[in-house]
């Protein structure tokens, strides 16, 4: 037996990979972002890439399909849908937070009052909270029962995350996108290495992602998993398999990668959600 | 040892009380255990099937990936235009126990779609009775190792 | 734990395609607790009986190699507004039953 | 470095009751063990990105580890790129086997002798 030996160290190469450099503004990024992937898979039309790596591999496409033709994640939809709507000991709901439940592209914000970012899944704690409630957990059970059903009803709705000039929103930005590009972990490995420099590519059988839609489905059933997962779960399994040490979820560091990640699929259609591997 | 055989009986009698309350005047056949439980395909078929003869036939087909992303969850579909099915039954000849389902038909048509686990790469073998004797086809199904190392 | 049970029926041309998705861990009984390395019990569905109207249309067996959260699709002869039941019972003797109507 | 490798395999042999002569040649249970190694998922899990003749299903990232004797006449600088390929290209996404202790040094030693066979 060997034991997993995390290296916490990062070796940051900020010169590293295609046109993005720190330097530029998020604006510029996404599109260069968006470009790169694009004329990577050129066959792939662009509304299409929010289906993950389904968008470019016709063989699992297929599989996809059929599981999505009745997704075991329609069971925790209707969950969700009961638990969104139950009122709360104090008579609140969480409407009352929300104003309705089709709210999933929206997030993740940024606050100008507290300089920090807001994740549904955060909001949905922060909205217990005030009604008096215990938060729930933040990596799967009924925290992604409740975003499943409030995805499923933002579906078709358009991401538009905003970045404002505020330095502030800016430093989330960039510390996300430096975690996105930064090699880390014993296998020395950045979300970039995978899905960007390797996106379409083979890991064994399986193909390599792109990045561009890697947000618009969540939460997602993984097969893997068994059932559904919020984002911040699939962060840490991402640094967990390079061997690094991974963030908690809902820290800083994975909201801002959750807000850079999810700004560079602005313009897509929110489809979670969504079954993968 | 014991206490298994305790906790099956016991098992047991629970069964047979919640099919009579969930399902009533059940007229049902008994659930092939042995067949589930045995450990080779051709020794499932039968302890299924009294026989693990059948023919290969054309009139059957599998729609299932060749390669499964993911061994968890395999999307398999059986049809058949062979006449009066009695069943249908899919078994995985890789899988630590190969039989896997066994549909009855009840006059309902040649068609079924479930998912699978498969364990490992192997065939997916689709085993269909109608008058009294076996008809199968195969497809294999390759299996994936993940990529990232465990 | 809710067991939900969801089924879609459609009639089309005298034939009816039903599509059933269970909640149910359909646990093999071969699988290790990853934390504790203790084997997880057998937990499956072992029987599916699906009737339109009383008229029992199909029937199941079923082992662990079933994926979680099965999903079963089959087609029978039936007609739009007929109720179709899906009953499962699993190998602890848990159960559930739902009804439908075919549209 | 060569010094390293000479006592590794030296030990080893020791180890596994084999007479060494004076060449340092592999022997086919060192090649067999590199094998083990490099297709070992939790270990060298090589085939995750290359492709390798006998390995199923192999990914596509890095180059197939073919002709492996006319790419590296030298043996140790093909046990420098497994140590550590970041020394000559820091952007590579092959994982740092030696430096980062993935793979320990006589383990690299091994999967070295096995990859230059190839």
């Amino acid at each position: 037996m060997r034991k997993t030996i995390y290296t916490i160290v990062v070796s940051l190469i900020t010169s590293m990979i295609g046109t993005l450099a720190l330097a530029s503004t998020p604006t510029e990024d996404l599109k260069a972002f968006q470009q790169y992937y694009m004329d990577r898979f050129p066959d792939t039309p662009k509304s299409d890439f929010n289906n993950g790596v389904y968008s470019i591999d016709a063989a699992a496409r297929e599989t996809f399909e059929s599981i999505e033709e009745f997704a075991p994640y329609e069971i925790d939809i209707e969950k969700g849908e009961e638990l969104y709507h139950k009122p709360f000991a104090n008579g609140g709901t969480y409407n009352d937070c929300f104003g309705e439940p089709g709210v999933r592209h929206l997030y993740p914000q940024f606050d100008s009052e507290t300089g920090k970012i807001v994740t549904l899944e955060s909001a949905i704690n922060d909205c217990r909270k005030a009604a008096g409630e215990k938060k729930l957990k933040y990596k799967k059970g009924t925290i992604a029962e409740l975003t499943a059903y409030m995805a499923y009803e933002s579906r078709g709705n358009v991401f538009d995350i905003k970045i404002p000039n505020d330095p502030r929103a800016l430093a989330h930005y960039n510390r996300g996108k430096r975690h996105w590009y930064s090699k880390r972990g014993q296998l020395n490995m950045a979300c970039a290495d995978c899905h960007w420099t390797n996106a379409g590519n083979m890991l064994r059988a399986e193909r390599l992602g792109p990045a561009f839609g890697h947000m618009t489905h969540f939460p997602k059933y993984r097969a893997k998993w068994g059932n559904l997962g919020t984002p911040h779960r699939r962060f840490a399994g991402c640094n967990s398999q390079v061997r690094a040490k991974p963030f908690k979820a809902q820290s800083d560091e994975y909201k801002a990668l959750e807000y850079f990640l999810t700004y560079m699929g602005n313009g897509l259609e929110a489809n979670g959600p969504a079954t993968r591997k | 040892m014991k206490r298994r055989t305790l906790l099956k009986t016991s098992l047991a009698a629970s069964v047979v009380m919640a099919v009579g309350s969930v399902i009533p005047g059940r007229v049902m056949a008994a659930y092939p255990k042995a067949a589930f439980e045995n450990k080779d395909a051709a020794g499932a078929l039968n302890d299924m099937f009294g026989t693990s003869d059948y023919a290969e036939s054309g009139d059957i087909k599998i729609k299932a990936p060749e390669i499964a992303e993911n061994g968890a969850v395999v999307p398999v579909q059986v049809s058949s235009s062979i006449a009066n099915i009695e069943s249908i039954s899919i078994v995985v000849s890789g899988n630590p126990t190969p039989m896997i389902a066994s549909f009855n038909m009840h006059g309902s048509e040649g068609f079924v779609s479930t998912r699978i686990k498969m364990g490992k790469t192997s065939d997916v073998l689709a085993v269909v009775k109608a008058g009294g004797s076996l008809h199968a086809t195969r497809q294999e199904v390759k299996v994936t190792i993940g990529g990232c190392g465990g | 734990m809710a067991k939900k049970t969801k089924i879609r029926a459609k009639e089309k041309d005298g034939i009816v395609i039903a599509k059933v998705l269970m909640s149910h861990p359909m646990e093999t009984g071969l699988r290790k607790d990853k934390k504790t390395g203790k084997k997880i019990p057998a937990h499956f569905i072992q029987e599916v009986i699906a009737k339109a109207g009383d008229k029992t249309v199909l029937e199941a067996f079923w082992a662990g190699g079933v994926s979680k959260n099965p999903y079963m699709s089959f087609k029978y002869k039936g007609a739009k507004g007929e109720m179709l039941t899906i009953s499962w019972i699993d190998n602890q003797g848990g159960s559930a039953s739902k009804s439908a109507k075919v549209k | 470095m060569s010094f390293r490798i000479i006592t590794t395999v030296t030990s080893i042999a020791i180890l596994i009751g084999m007479v060494l002569g004076t060449s340092i040649a592999a022997t086919d249970e060192e090649i067999a063990e590199g094998k083990r190694i490099a297709f070992n998922r939790k270990l060298g899990n090589c085939l995750t990105c290359h492709m390798i003749v006998g390995g199923e299903l192999p990914g596509n990232i890095g180059p197939p580890l073919i002709a492996m004797k006319a790419r590296f006449p030298d043996k140790s600088a093909l046990r420098a790129q497994i140590f550590d390929a970041t020394v000559k290209n820091p952007q590579t996404s092959m994982p740092p086997f030696g430096k980062h202790g993935i793979l320990t040094d006589k383990e690299v030693d091994l999967v070295t002798e096995y990859i230059h066979t190839l």
